[in-house]
């Protein structure tokens, strides 16, 4: 039987090695997978690349997994927020290693990652500091940007409903990055509010297919709160 | 150039949202930025059916909800609580972004440091000394959507002119501007420049010029 | 109001000019939008590029549309049916041109012609005659060909359900091309067998957004037949 | 070369499938293609969950249905009539080849015109003339999948051999190769060419080898 769920956070974060890059799902505090963050604190790994929308908030979470030392470089489309001052602390102290990248694009990147796309060429940031020293070429008379894949050792998801094959659905806004990040996990471990029985999926309604789910925790822990 | 003009009074922001709301015809499909274009929304007139998108995967975004029913699963862009309207859907990021990127926004309105008569805009760092800005969906945006609208204040709090001839900040995108609302006037980008549409009451066209760096024109 | 709704095949096919390139979805006759075919047919632009997997069957539809001399260029992966005989009759007195397109790849072209993405590399056909003459690139050790967007004046789309902003569903595997070929449309024409009011279709379960449709003619035709 | 040994009985395509299918581990995502493939899923022992893919947009195919339960929206890359298992979820085409073509695949089982000892595979055009050759999603699938197994008679039914030096049929990818199962042996692809895992009772090495175009080794 194909049994993708797992019962203790530490079997849901096994194996993650220092270096990891590992994507983060959840936009502000929505989709956010907050206990397998936690877990990852937990867990040990450093020298960690992070990829979030964002660089972690007042002393929890990210923010805490960066204040500990874990985490070499972030890779996110904004890194301030009401209180990033862990990242900004880290960061003016050149301790911390940031990547800026314009937020579709990281959103395709990572789609790339997962469909076997190694480059593409996009319109977005060409003209911008955040394209210098990038590749570019003029196609139709556009001048498009070359970016490369961006794919995860491990990908940190959450989800609203999973079965045991690791299918997802996900909650309104909550959807988010999660299931491109799914997709471009090389190992996705995810974080499901609900557990249902195998079948009770409406195969139509199935916003990640369990191909790209590894592990799955059962975590109902209610609705988000701040940001 | 800060002095007021005694018969000139500048739009409130109520008002320049409501002035950008008149422009948008039935049926488009809008992304509103962070900040102050965010109240766009709230001005379309009655019975006028626009569809807003918001990046993180919301396209049907309704108003704010009433406190006692807020669902906190419900975020938009600037993460605040939003409603989804009847007809609304939700999408992934990537496909969010395939809709910003792949040119299926009717329109996009911005806010911004500085609109370059060109088109320029620069919209999400103060300086090339601002090691770590933020620039969430910008770039995308600016690059992506059918047109490119900035909301703004015609000058700084301290009175330095936004409507320049060459951007002096890091730029959001080349080109992308095609019309911009400012508390003062509504300004298209033409191939000339900027070509004043409209002005607010009691200001003239050499005191509109006085508080803008770029050359005005009138527009045809 | 926003109303997509057309109510004649006439209103739906309006102002596809000669030369057009149609995307038509479909996987054999599932998800097949026959009556926007037929109501091609019935239109009269000519000089237009087929994109669509197969390249007609029998002598209706696509073959008839070919038949017909209309046809300038098909664009698919799998010209050969079990009855493609009006293909293979203009292809080989030269009335036609072809482009055969891995499947994937010719999905991927039209998800990118939607997303903005004018090029990309993939590892398909590299090293077959379908990447002759293409571009190619060594990524991270692995050789990869440069493939570009494959986007359409008009795309015919088959849905399950609609409403009048455009969202749609699709029936199990009906649902195939049809989701990319509206993306990849810069007018997308949808029939659809369920017209439903604004409201009915649960946001989660929208599969095509409106954003990716422009018309809506309601064929309540019931069930594929044949091949 | 077309001799049939006394002693030897060629697998049958079900026993070729059967076979195929003992070496599927239980949760391996698999695409089965067109043809000679299909029928592995119908052997896969009992119990053991094998997920099964299908081209265009259904993951988690099941059996054929009965005749009077067909679902006529339901149909496989093959143009068959298929049914959904528990489980199984349906995507759109972009997806369902970002499965194959981001490398999430377990494996790919296809049939072949031709397999060279390099691993390249020839199995979607008869010859350089066939000017209107039907690729499907072969080349897709050739190159994506983490492991493609081929499956085939181990020579054409004129008694040409089917593993070769080099393929002489356009080909449908470079290298891609992991496994030939025939209905005379099982064959590893390594970097020495073919290694012979199994082969069928009574045969030996000597007559596989007069079957077969390429140098065959023995699997260490």
């Amino acid at each position: 039987m194909i049994d993708k769920r797992v019962a203790t956070i530490a079997e849901a974060m096994a194996g993650i090695p220092d270096g990891a890059t590992v994507l983060v799902g959840g936009f502000g505090a929505v989709g956010q997978p907050n206990a397998l963050i936690d877990g990852l604190i937990e867990q040990g790994a450093g020298g960690l690349t992070i990829v979030a929308n964002n660089a972690g908030v007042g002393h929890v979470g990210l923010a805490r997994l960066m204040e500990l030392g874990r985490v070499r470089k972030i890779v996110c489309s904004f890194p301030r927020s009401s209180d990033s001052s862990v990242f900004e602390g880290l960061y003016r102290a050149g301790k911390i290693e940031l990547e800026i990248v314009p937020q579709g694009t990281m959103a395709e990147r990572m789609r790339a990652a997962g469909a076997g796309v190694p480059a593409f060429f996009t319109a977005t940031a060409v003209g911008t500091k955040l394209a210098q020293g990038k590749e570019t070429r003029e196609i139709d008379g556009r001048t498009y940007v070359l970016e490369c894949a961006l794919p995860g050792d491990v990908a940190l998801v959450e989800a609203w409903e999973a079965d045991r094959w690791g299918n997802l659905t996900f909650r309104q806004s909550g959807r988010n990055f999660n299931p491109v990040m799914a997709m471009a996990g090389k190992t996705t471990v995810v974080q499901t509010q609900h557990l249902v029985e195998l079948g009770e999926l409406d195969p139509e309604r199935v916003v990640t297919p369990g191909i790209f789910v590894d592990r799955v925790l059962h975590v109902p822990y209610g609705d988000p709160t701040g940001f | 150039m800060t002095d007021t003009v005694a018969t000139m009074t500048p739009l409130s922001r109520t008002q320049m949202a409501q002035r950008l709301a008149h422009d948008i015809p039935e049926g488009w499909y809008v992304n509103l930025g962070i900040g102050m274009p965010t109240q766009v929304a709230d001005c379309v007139p009655a019975g006028r059916e626009v569809i807003f998108h918001s990046e993180n995967g919301v396209l049907g975004m309704g108003p704010a909800p009433a406190k006692d029913a807020v669902e906190p699963w419900m975020i938009n862009a600037g993460k605040q609580y939003v409603t989804l309207v009847k007809g609304g859907a939700y999408v992934h990021h990537a496909d969010s972004f395939a809709m910003i990127r792949g040119g299926h926004l009717d329109l996009c309105v911005l806010g911004a440091f500085e609109v370059a008569e060109n088109g320029d805009i620069a919209n999400w760092a103060t300086s090339e000394n601002d090691t770590a800005p933020a620039v969430g969906g910008a770039m995308d945006l600016a690059a992506g959507a059918k047109r490119l609208w900035v909301m703004m204040d015609h000058t700084t709090k301290d009175g330095r002119p936004k409507l320049v001839k060459r951007c002096s900040y890091p730029l959001t995108a080349l080109g992308a501007v095609r019309r911009v609302y400012t508390n003062l006037a509504v300004l298209d980008v033409t191939p000339n420049g900027f070509a004043v549409v409209e002005m607010c009451p009691g200001l003239s066209f050499a005191e509109l010029q006085a508080r803008t760096e770029a050359e005005l024109h009138k527009a045809g």
